[in-house]
């Protein structure tokens, strides 16, 4: 049985296997075409990488703008200004507002309210929908002040950024920001009442990037559980890419077996405490605390929403305007080391690159491990648990198109996953 | 109610979300039924409409044939983004050979069924209007949802880069820094964004399609390596978000 | 051509930099309000807007000009940017009509009426397109004629030393002034400032602020000055009559204007930087109740100009170069009244990314008839 | 400089489209009513307005009719691009439109009294020589003899089909058509209109063309006409560019130094001869 998936970002369908008219496994099947941008930025020069990469996602380009920025100036020796590092902060986490209120507000939503569609939706509430745009416009606003543009934003370079926005410009967000938390909090209101209908204990390992004070953001460490990894030993040693019994899809798995989780849940669960205590207090309304399960990820969501706005709010009343005046475009290469690498807490998770650069500095070797393909296997692991030896009747399908949009998979970045080919046993329908 | 489908092909889905920011606009919600559009909506299935939005190219066998279905459905289709009128970045992989290029990412590259080539979706069906970008320019595609409401389409204007760059009153950035700006050669529309931010223009709206001769993108090349660039970076440029129109020009080359 | 000698029936005045800044002040309070435009520096670069004192001007900076390039240097001689005058009398982008969509007017563009407006520090060069300007749109497109009109003084600054993109004593536009404007200066050196009046309200100014008379070497040094520019400018171009009658025998010589447009891309940047390129596209920009009309500078270099819905009259963009050379130099003249379309600023040149030389194209057209 | 208090050149007066008449497969014609007394010379033309879309030069395809407090004139419009598609599928009968005009000069009909007249038509290119033809039967005896001479690349695209008939019942006139290819049905002349031309009778001496088309038509028209020996300065011709303002001010519509909407869209061919035979000037 098989059936397209929909409220995802990007194209799936959604496999079940039936044994003897029973579920035995559910698959996700990718047919997203492969754009191989590992291949793409071979031969390349880092600045073109940084600004290539963006095109791997639409919803999270700046993550992968600012994770590449960052993994070549690690390796490449260079320094960056710590006020220039916090704007592109500020930026990421700007990213991070807009993808989590298009994810709840457009696909969680409906779910939530129980309507087909968001123009639905509007039609009964017309006022959840304009909060709702409310914030997506403000978050467009923020991406175009400080970014360029909505995506594929235009401001971040090996070294630090272009351009700093005037002060006139970064008022006028900050005099509209008390009427997004207005917006926001009504609105968390109907979703914060919001209980899942399904009910999963957390029993899979949760991977985030460590951070040492603040929420996790970015950085050359990740942790799962409770054991801390630099992305190299994790990447290279800890998580095995294993081909399925019976599929082809790539999946992460730690040490070739145990399927894990990133993404907000992992976040929230994880450092929780270092939410800003508005946010603490607008959960323990609504009682919602950690450990939540992949199924509230909508909550996680939108206190990670809230707590980077309070960020971005502090940032914008603090705002000292500096003229970055623009360092020459193309950056004096000393190769330090050739491997450059970081990680980046992606709105949908940790999102890690890998590069090898040759003698002449350019792209010899690329690795890309997205959000969406760490987090396949788990989600194939979750649908089929809830799913398995149960009839394979349409609310199974059901079920399983709630894992693909719980877990949020922008299988448009899904820079390798494979389709799956599916395997007939008997009796499949 | 004028009926609309949107899709995905190969892409980023950064066009579509400015489809959703168009939606953002209450007279347009007004105006537009959107029936099918799988990343906001729970329909899997097309049907009829007016119009479709398209993003992304064609890579696939099943895309062309969707895409095919598609058109037939529909009146109008309008192509959105460098990827549906160029190509897009991935057309970078047709630098090599299919094989090898499956081969460096996958372990089991026969199980990737791809085609070799990347196709614009004008190259499999009529394309009736095209807004250009990576992505496209959200306030283009609220103009144009405006103006076909009204019963008409944006009256067109064929322009560059510099044209949006004088009228914002900033200074050329070639003539003053001494940096590299495709804009001379890049298609308008994106508010000479990149100007704007202190840096040249990296064409990601695709070369202009008009006045564009081998010759002239020459005679820019040589300005700019003049100017200390490296000829190969700028060439890589042009592939990434100028495929179609790019290959083709330097194909005239020999 | 302006000739030295009947520049040298005006009297000149000598002051320093301060006096400029009086010269400011007392049209200050002269026209209580008024708001002074000219060259200002902002970011480091010179562009043309409200000028609030001296210290705004690039009074202490040289701009060096080169075909596609442009550099500011500590200096005294500042010559032009790339924006003039007709950023202020008709901006890049400018709302000429508001509709709603019941065909009524949402509200008059000429409702208010202009503020008073101060020209500060502009150039002989720009005072000349204005003049081409005012022949054109004075009277006829709104938003010009509300601006031009509230233009209530012009103070010139003089170049004395021409820029290498600079050819206004070929086109008879400079460098100094003759009429049209009310006050004129020019910088001898770093401070030392010669004025002179070209109206009554210039000599009121200089009487106000209590100019003394130049002494006679500097009045020597003036026209000196004058005199080594107009000679080095000269030595650039031919005779403006050869360069006309050459263009005139050329303008069907197809292979010709494909020749020195091969390098050209259309990319409009020479029309936007001119100072008497006064062509507009009208566009609707539709907002959700209501649409506005909008003007947009347009460029004869650009594909658009001379398209039309279901054909092209200049499909090839050396037809279009063509235009605009052809315009400066032989249609403005009859469509002024016999004023020039070109002034020999060199902003076409300077602001060309790809750093094609106007000059050079003249002189090629000349050639050709040699 | 007193000139503050110029009136907005660019406001139009609002119209009511009464009546559309199909002319061609695409091509109709608007009667718009004007609240006003509203005057206009042949060859002259009116932007219209369509809301949010932009305006289109359009010329006058009848003498404007005046009916008591207002009057009613004529468009004939033929889908070409956004705005032309954009009045053909969605105004009608009911429909506003803004309008502003008239511009331009019209054709030399005071100069031209006591001529004999060849109109050459082609296509669209009829619509603002119609006018003419209205005001040479109302004032017939001022002209001489008329022969019209229209042509399209087939019958059916052939406009006011409906009235041509009428025109050979104009004292002195002779109706010449063509059509570029052969039809089922069609007696008249298969060829280019330009050929007709040689038809064409008049006094030589004493005669005057006044020609409408596509561009490449009236540039073989010009040729014939010359050939026939008509006179360099007794040739007109109505032009056409990209035209925004209609009042010289936008520039778009120059051709050499002539702007064609205030010093045309009709020019005497002697005036234009040196730019008329030069690609794209």
């Amino acid at each position: 049985m098989k059936s397209p998936l929909t409220l995802v970002e990007g194209e799936g369908s959604v496999v079940i296997i039936e044994r003897e008219g029973y579920v035995d496994r559910v698959f996700y099947e990718i047919t997203e075409a492969p754009r191989f941008f590992e291949y793409i930025v071979r031969g390349k020069s880092p600045e073109l990488v940084v600004d290539f990469v963006s095109r791997v996602c639409g919803l999270c380009g700046v993550s992968y703008t600012f994770l590449a920025a960052k993994a070549f100036e690690k390796c490449l020796n260079i320094e960056v200004d710590s006020d220039v590092e916090e704007f592109r902060e500020i930026l990421h986490l700007a990213e991070r507002v807009k993808s989590h209120a298009l994810h709840v507000f457009l696909m969680n939503l409906p779910e939530i309210t129980k309507t087909r569609s968001f123009s639905e939706l509007a039609e009964r509430n017309p006022k959840v929908v304009k909060n709702a745009f409310n914030i997506i416009s403000y978050s467009r606003k923020l991406m175009r002040v400080f970014g360029g543009r909505f995506h594929n934003v235009v401001n971040i370079k090996i070294g630090g950024v272009y351009f700093t926005p005037s002060r006139d410009d970064v008022e006028k967000l900050r005099n509209e920001i008390n009427g997004i938390f207005k917006s926001l909090t009504e609105l968390a209101d109907i979703i914060l009442s919001f209980k899942s209908s399904i009910h999963l204990a957390i029993s899979k390992p949760q991977l985030c990037v460590y951070a040492e004070k603040s929420y996790s953001h970015h950085g050359e460490k990740v942790v799962l559980d409770n054991a801390i990894y630099t992305t190299e030993a994790f990447y290279r040693n800890i998580v095995n890419v294993v081909q399925k019994e019976y599929s082809t899809a790539l999946q992460y798995r730690v040490k070739g077996s145990e399927s894990f989780i990133v993404g907000p849940v992992s976040r929230f669960n994880r450092y929780y405490d270092r939410l800003h205590s508005e946010v603490k207090d607008l959960l323990n309304t609504y009682n919602w605390r950690p450990p939540l399960s992949v199924f509230e990820g909508y909550i996680a969501r939108i206190a990670e929403l809230y707590d980077a706005l309070l960020t971005i709010r502090e940032y914008l009343e603090n705002y000292k305007y500096r003229d970055i005046v623009s360092v020459k475009n193309t950056v004096e290469y000393k190769s330090a080391n050739n491997v450059c690498e970081y990680a980046v807490e992606a709105p949908r998770g940790v999102l890690y690159h890998r590069y090898v650069l040759g003698k002449d500095c350019k792209i010899v070797e690329c690795d890309i491990v997205t959000p969406t393909a760490q987090n396949l296997a788990v989600m194939e692991d979750i649908a089929t648990q809830l799913t398995r030896g149960k009839r394979a009747l349409e609310e199974t399908i059901a079920i399983a198109k709630s894992v693909a949009i719980a877990f949020d998979p922008c299988i448009s970045c899904s820079v390798h996953t494979l389709p799956v080919k599916v395997i007939n046993f008997n009796k499949q329908s | 109610m004028i009926r609309v489908l949107v899709a995905k092909l190969t892409s980023c889905s950064g066009c579509l979300n400015e489809v959703i920011y168009a939606l953002t606009h209450s007279d347009i919600r007004a105006k537009y039924n959107v029936t099918y559009f799988t990343e906001v909506l729970n329909v899997d299935k097309i049907s009829n409409a007016e119009l479709a939005f398209i993003e992304g190219s064609i890579t696939t066998k099943h895309q062309e044939e969707f895409l095919k279905n598609l058109r037939s459905q529909v009146e109008f289709l309008i192509a959105l983004g460098t990827c549906a009128l160029m190509g897009g970045v991935q057309s970078l992989r047709l630098e090599g050979n299919i094989e090898d290029v499956k081969k460096t990412i996958y372990p089991e590259p026969r199980y990737i069924d791809i085609l070799s080539e990347v196709k614009p979706v004008d190259s499999v069906v009529k394309v009736d209007f095209a807004i250009p970008g990576c992505p496209i320019n959200g306030d283009a595609l609220v103009s144009f949802l405006r103006k076909y409401a009204l019963g008409g389409l944006p009256v067109a204007i064929y322009e560059t880069v510099c044209s949006e760059c004088k009228r914002k009153n900033i200074p050329c950035i070639i003539v003053t820094q001494k940096s590299p700006c495709l804009g001379p050669i890049t298609i308008s529309g994106c508010g000479a964004l990149c100007p704007q931010f202190g840096r040249g223009c990296y064409g990601c709206y695709g070369l202009k399609f008009f006045d564009i001769t081998r010759e002239k993108i020459n005679a820019l090349l040589d300005r700019l390596v003049e100017l200390k660039v490296d000829e190969g970076n700028l060439k890589a440029i042009l592939l990434a978000y100028s495929f179609k129109l790019y290959s083709k020009l330097k194909e005239s080359r020999c | 051509m302006i000739k030295v000698p009947e520049l040298q029936q005006v009297k000149l005045y000598a002051g320093k930099l301060s006096d400029l800044e009086r010269v400011m002040e007392y049209l200050r309070q002269r026209f209580n309000g008024a708001t002074f435009m000219g060259y200002k520096l902002q970011n480091s670069m010179p562009v043309f807007g409200e000028i609030n004192s001296l210290s705004d001007m690039p009074i202490r900076v040289s701009d060096i000009q080169r075909p596609g390039y442009y550099e500011l240097i500590a200096g005294y001689r500042f010559r032009l940017s790339y924006a003039s005058p007709k950023w202020y009398l008709l901006p890049p982008e400018h709302s000429i009509l508001k509709v709603s969509p019941d065909y009524e007017f949402v509200d008059s563009t000429n409702n208010s009426l202009a503020n008073k407006v101060v020209m500060f520090g502009i150039k002989s060069c720009d005072l000349n397109a204005i003049a081409v300007l005012d022949a054109i749109l004075i009277g006829k497109h709104p938003i010009y004629t509300k601006k031009r009109s509230s233009v209530i003084a012009i103070i010139i600054e003089e170049c004395l030393e021409p820029a290498e993109t600079c050819f206004c004593s070929i086109t008879g536009t400079g460098p100094t002034v003759l009429k049209g404007y009310d006050l004129a200066y020019a910088r001898l050196d770093e401070d030392t400032v010669i004025f002179k009046a070209g109206s009554t309200l210039g000599e009121e100014i200089i009487k106000a602020t209590g100019l003394r008379e130049a002494v006679q070497e500097q009045v020597k040094s003036y026209y000196n000055a004058v005199e080594r520019a107009m000679s080095i400018m000269s030595t650039r171009l031919p005779h403006l009559e050869e360069i006309q009658k050459a263009l005139r025998r050329n303008v069907i010589n197809e292979k010709l204007w494909k020749t020195l447009s091969e390098k050209c891309t259309g990319c409009g940047n020479c029309n936007y930087v001119c100072p008497t390129c006064f062509c507009v596209e009208i566009v609707d920009r539709v907002e959700e109740s209501y649409t506005t009309r909008t003007a947009l500078w347009t460029a004869c270099c650009t594909y658009t100009y001379g398209l039309v819905a279901g054909g092209h009259f200049r499909r090839d963009l050396y037809m279009r170069y063509r235009h605009f050379i052809l315009h400066k130099f032989l249609f403005y003249p009859k469509q002024t009244g016999g004023l020039l379309g070109c002034v020999g600023c060199g902003r076409c040149t300077t602001w060309c990314p790809l750093g094609l030389d106007l000059k050079e194209t003249l002189v090629k057209v000349v050639e050709e008839v040699r | 400089m007193t000139l503050t208090k110029l009136e907005n050149p660019f406001t139009f007066k609002r119209a009511l489209v009464v009546n559309v008449v199909k002319e061609a497969p695409d091509t109709n014609t608007y009667i718009i009513k004007l609240n006003e007394t509203y005057t206009a010379n042949p060859g002259q033309f009116n932007m219209i307005y369509v809301y949010g879309l932009g305006e289109i030069p359009i010329s006058l395809s009848n003498l404007p009719e005046h009916r008591g407090t207002y009057t009613l004139v004529n468009h004939t419009i033929r889908i070409v691009g956004a705005v032309t598609r954009a009045v053909m599928l969605h105004v009608g009968a009911g429909s506003q439109v803004g309008v502003r005009g008239p511009y331009g000069n019209g054709w030399p009909m005071r100069e031209i009294e006591g001529r004999d007249i060849v109109i050459v038509a082609g296509g669209i290119g009829m619509a603002p020589l119609r006018p003419v033809i209205k005001y040479i039967e109302n004032n017939r005896e001022r002209y001489g003899r008329v022969n019209i001479l229209y042509g399209a690349r087939n019958p059916e695209l052939l406009l006011y089909k409906y009235e041509l008939n009428k025109y050979t019942v104009i004292p002195n006139t002779k109706l010449l058509l063509s059509s570029d290819i052969p039809a089922e049905g069609w007696l008249h002349y298969v060829g280019f209109v330009t050929d007709l031309i040689n038809y064409v009778d008049v006094d030589l001496k004493n005669a005057i063309a006044l020609v409408c088309g596509p561009e490449i038509m009236m540039k073989v028209a010009i040729k014939n006409l010359l050939k026939k020996g008509f006179k360099n300065e007794d040739i007109f011709i109505s032009m056409e560019r990209r035209m925004r303002c209609g009042i010289g001010v936008c520039g778009t519509c120059q051709f050499g130094h002539y702007f064609i909407c205030k010093d045309g869209p009709v020019f005497r061919y002697s005036d234009i001869e040196e730019y008329f035979w030069v690609e794209g000037i």
